[in-house]
């Protein structure tokens, strides 16, 4: 056991830690960009995407030919360490980054990577997923947009619906029933989708802040060639499964954003005392529990890493992340507006959630998305603790 | 004892309720989202018409000279329907205040309540330690204003637009859009002082007292209709093949949040029963109330919430109007954990 | 709406708070007595209600006739505050008092009302309850010992379990199968019946603080004659229900219990603010938090009786206070521990817990007893907010 | 980085579970209730023999020179297995501190341990502010006691019965029936004094350290063991014609445990590489380690108890036999509120 980053990686975090200095917008220095949830706060999401591609930051895990720098986990987790400390701006093209690119490399044809991953590493192409539909949300396998054979190609129809990112994004990944004899999660195949495909129209949906962080949309007789259907066809499910795990895993959360935000509670904790000694007596043990928690789940994924480059795999843990980092951010932001006590509630001078609130805002989404918390912890109980099902 | 309500108790609020189910529609919340000062004159009418606002309000001013037992289901009620006007301020927190000054400008005052022309916003001083709503702020476009100065007089403003009584009023927005907030800078007047600061400290206490038990009433409104939104869903929702409902973790969320809203009521009632008798344990009721009524719509927040998922988290959904009212108002005049440390005697208003 | 008691109510609450200061068993006044969970304690406990029946204290609710005073539900309410205000002993009759006595009100004949009422409230005999079996816990329908008809009495086969008190008890209450063609809630019928009948076996189970608080009990060709049959034959659910209903409603569970120890909690937490201040002020919001729960039940209660005694049913609302209770129980008492903090898990010199631990452990069995809290939050799902069966 | 443990600590840890399926079973465990001292004396020695005394006894003392990387495992063991002997004590606690005096005595001390003869209690002062165990406690019956004086010089006791060395021991018994504490009366004598104030203070609170670290660790163990009582009930208890493991609540009852204690875990093992290293955020490591740990071991106790149902609330189950150990060690070295409070800032050892 040694739990000190290797020199490569204090390298690394150096080297990032300057670049990122100079580089992250803040005020007075192009930023901070506008909500990612805008038309404009998309496009300027878009240039910070291009600019981190340039310097290479923007994939560190990938190989070099694809714009990465052939780092390994502890490289990608040092990365994400700096990228959060120095409150750089959300990645509007973390689904295609964390979710679709996993996939790409397990399941992709050569032809795929080299057409696909480049332009989504610049910020040039933002990916946004389509799993959900109206009425299969936790019951994933209950998908009915349909994938049909005419000529070599495949047609697309239906509806898919809390795309996130889909309101601005250019491509769509997702699943489509091919085999409309097969049930639940047999015959489905999985495709990529250009979003200006004729006959895809896209409904944003306002969400909790009223922005439209996601949308609906339709496929009208959507033709889309073999080319662009990821794995075999009607082994959708099992491809799928490959994104789920890193949408759900180590991928997409970063300990970072938990222990960044922990720190950033401590500092409002002491802030609070000051003024509100008692209600700051109160929370103190609500915000060392968040430090407890936030530490733990970073401990926690150095683990994992460490048994995943030694060759194992992650499987149901996923749910237990799951579990714990959105009960962790919830925790957090609660705790963070307990201290802010009545002024929790006022918005900014443009009428945005200022920082903590849009925090929350967004904490609350986590034992929702991929896959609500309820969910997990039957996966918990059944794979990891061998509970029957019901 | 009788811990009960009468008929005409019941009806009253079922006059309440008919009058919201035609006159605060979804549509309406979020029409007094998009306008300030977001709520509705038209309605504020109605709502004296029907009486609510003349509750408190003594007979000799035209009102009905009832207690705060015969408000506390109207309160309730309103917070069920989300009714965004400043039914507390008005009626539970100034109303009472304006009796007890018995003078010819609050006599004035209140035969306008008790019409439906007069509403009332409160605004806590700058220096209170954690006070009702931030230091600085008020529910308000009301005609009046009512706040305490620095040194503890009790002022009423007629408020004029931005600038009145030398006050500056700075509109801010809260996550709760049907809350129209102001920022209140400046100390008032002396010509507007109703209470020197003795005894203008004492009725200040008492009002933030009676806004926290009103807050709490609405409160257990919000948080009824928040588990209704979630039982509804629970009962419509198919996944797997079946109501989502008859899933025991969703039934079990459910019926946590219920089980939180059925003990907070008896204690908002009995708060209310005290406050009409003066009873010295009012204070302590209250607080009790306001904890209670906080954590009750909070929890039933998180639960609806959690129940509807994806389509409880967007705009379109009315579910959000009533979770941002159970945040914010569950934080306003002191959320849970103030009330709880004034119970322990380490905090006062 | 008058939350103030009657002035008969006050008469009441002063004279019982003058008998019970006066007769209460405290140290240098006979007691405390020792653990009812004992053979000697057990009898202690017996002479206590026999002395409280004397002074027509034991039964106030009931009519006159069988030892009562008429009373109303407040003033039972009334009494039982004085009852815990003064410390006084746990009532070793409680399950025939408060379970059983209310359903033979309900469905007994004058002749079982005459023959099992007055002892009971006398203490000369003390009654257990026959509910759960080994294989019908939650699922208390799955009921299998046998009460078959031979010549023109029942004879009764086979065993229940967790039975409160029947360690020592003189009676026991309880349902058995009458007709075995009959599927889960038909065919039971509900029995009377004597501890010493010949084919009666008791087998005394140690509970948590290794004391014998509940047994198992055989019945090996015990023989019943109808008159030991409450209400009718294979109707026995619909009568136990009744009793359940008092079980987990109003009855048993009197507020005066939660009160009383929310205030000894917020003494506890003063003292411990002088040795340790900081472990104070963490709990100071679980302290304050356990005196509103205490307080919330004891006013729901106020607000239950009122629409009892106006001809109003309690229902599945039982449900809802069996939830509530048991958790603010626990929640009182996990309190105090943690405001004992180290010294939390030392017994007494005779080595038994002292007050708080004994309350801990006591609280602990609150989720699980009287059904299990996850059977009472179905039952509110689904008979007060309307959700479907699984 | 490299946050994983070598084949030679895990077969380490193999070892010791063999051990503790013959020597150390439910009928040992309530054997060891019944009886003062309540641990075994050969039972030590077999603990001797496979070497986990000596782990941490400098190989100069004849024994392993590990660490605690080397020792992490062994402890979860120990509370997997409900060890009841003084093995934090005497391992994690004193033979390091044994080892830092570096006198004849604590020479001797470490082969006494090394070799399964010697046995380490722990006792706090009479003036700690919230020490490890209260006060006056410690897990004795060991041939020698570690407690610091009033004035915080270190001493170490050879005992030799109830009043050794002009101090009082007298016996207390803990609800965990295999904790047999002690009670420590009086002032060790100036001629047991091991260290001075200044150096002993020091060494007493990085003793402090290593307790409450070892104490977590024996935490993991015994939830570990707590949610296997309660998955394996679920699966095998019927009702309702399935078992009660495929009713939701009981599932989502133990995979909350489960993730509680998932993620103590690496907050331990991390604390173990830092106390290893000598690293500064140790301390940090450990408070986080034992508040984690605490809070996983009764959360999973709770929930353990809350499936099995009447049958866990039994003294024949096995269960309480770990759901008591939960209870004391949770609290024993600081509670998870102390530690969060040192995390703070806000207290310390």
């Amino acid at each position: 056991m040694d739990l000190r980053f290797g020199p490569d990686q204090e390298r690394l975090r150096v080297e990032a830690r300057d670049w990122l200095e100079a580089h992250v917008p803040r005020a007075g220095n192009g930023g901070p960009l506008p909500s990612l949830d805008t038309a404009e706060g998309f496009d300027a999401h878009r240039v910070w995407e291009r600019t981190m591609f340039e310097a290479r930051w923007a994939v560190v895990s990938w190989p070099e030919r694809y714009g990465g720098r052939d780092g390994g986990l502890f490289d990608w987790l040092v990365f994400e360490e700096e990228y959060y400390r120095a409150q750089a701006p959300t990645r509007v093209g973390q689904n295609g980054i964390f979710l679709l690119a996993p996939t790409l490399f397990e399941f992709g044809t050569e032809e795929q990577k080299d057409r696909y991953l480049p332009p989504m590493a610049s910020g040039e192409e933002i990916w946004c997923q389509g799993w959900s539909e109206p009425d299969a949300g936790s019951d994933l396998a209950a998908i009915r947009s349909r994938a049909d054979r005419r000529g070599g190609d495949w047609v697309l129809n239906g509806q898919k619906t809390w795309c996130s990112r889909g309101a601005f994004a250019d491509w769509l990944f997702g699943l489509f029933r091919s085999d409309p004899a097969a049930e639940r999660h047999r015959g489905l195949t999985y495709f990529l989708v250009p979003m200006d495909a004729p006959g895809v129209t896209v409904r944003p949906i306002a969400q909790l802040d009223g922005e439209t962080g996601f949308a609906e949309v339709f496929f009208d007789d959507v033709v889309v060639p073999d080319a662009q259907v990821l794995g075999e066809a009607h082994r959708g499910w099992e491809v799928a499964m490959a994104t789920a795990g890193s949408e759900r895993g180590l991928s997409l959360r970063s300990p970072a954003r938990y222990t960044e935000a922990a720190a950033r509670l401590v500092a409002l904790h002491r802030r609070c005392a000051e003024r509100h000694p008692v209600r700051a007596a109160r929370l103190a043990d609500a915000v060392a529990k968040a430090v407890v928690d936030a530490e733990a789940y970073r401990y926690h994924t150095y683990m994992t890493a460490t048994r995943v480059l030694a060759g194992g795999s992650v499987g149901a843990e996923a749910s237990m992340n799951k579990v714990f980092w959105s009960e962790t951010d919830l925790a957090i932001h609660r705790t963070a507006l307990e201290l802010l006590g009545p002024e929790a509630e006022l918005l900014d001078d443009e009428g945005r959630p200022p920082a903590w609130l849009d925090g929350y805002l967004f904490a609350l989404a986590g034992p929702i998305y991929a896959g609500t918390n309820e969910i997990q912890r039957n996966v918990v109980a059944e794979r990891v603790l061998g509970l029957p099902r019901a | 004892m009788q811990f009960a309500f009468d008929d005409r108790q019941v009806e009253f609020r079922a006059q309440l309720r008919a009058l919201a189910e035609k006159e605060c529609t979804p549509a309406d919340l979020r029409a007094a989202w998009e306008s300030a000062p977001g709520w509705s004159a038209d309605r504020w009418r109605a709502l004296g018409d029907m009486g609510i606002l003349a509750v408190t309000v003594p007979e000799a001013q035209g009102g009905l000279g009832l207690g705060f037992v015969d408000l506390v289901l109207l309160l309730e009620e309103a917070g069920r329907s989300g009714l965004p006007e400043p039914v507390v301020e008005t009626v539970a927190v100034a109303a009472p205040l304006f009796a007890a000054l018995g003078t010819d400008a609050s006599g004035r005052w209140l035969e306008g309540i008790a019409s439906g022309e007069v509403a009332v916003g409160v605004a806590a001083p700058p220096g209170a330690p954690e006070g009702p709503g931030g230091p600085v702020l008020v529910n308000a476009g009301g005609a009046l204003l009512v706040l305490p100065s620095a040194g503890g007089a009790l002022h009423v403003v007629e408020t004029t637009g931005a600038g009145s009584a030398g006050l500056a009023l700075e509109p801010k927005r809260s996550v709760d859009g049907a809350r129209h907030l102001v920022e209140v800078g400046g100390e008032p007047p002396a010509e507007t002082e109703v209470a020197a600061a003795g005894p203008g400290l004492e009725l200040w206490r008492r009002a933030c007292d009676r806004g926290a038990w009103g807050t709490a009433a609405v409160l257990l409104g919000v948080a009824d209709r928040l588990v209704g939104f979630g039982a509804e869903h629970a009962k419509a929702r198919v996944q797997f093949g079946k109501p989502i409902g008859s899933f025991q973790a969703v039934k079990h969320h459910l019926a946590g949040a219920l089980v939180r809203l059925e003990f907070a009521r008896p204690l908002v009632y009995a708060a209310a029963w005290a406050l009409d008798e003066g009873d010295e344990e009012a204070p302590r009721l209250v607080s009790m109330a306001k904890s209670a009524a906080s954590d009750a719509a909070s929890v039933a927040a998180s639960v609806a919430l959690q129940v509807h998922g994806a389509i409880g988290y967007t705009w379109e959904h009315d579910l959000h109007l009533w979770m941002k009212r159970a945040w914010a108002l569950g934080a306003a005049w002191g959320d849970a954990g103030w009330h709880r440390a004034r119970l322990l005697g380490q905090i006062s208003w």
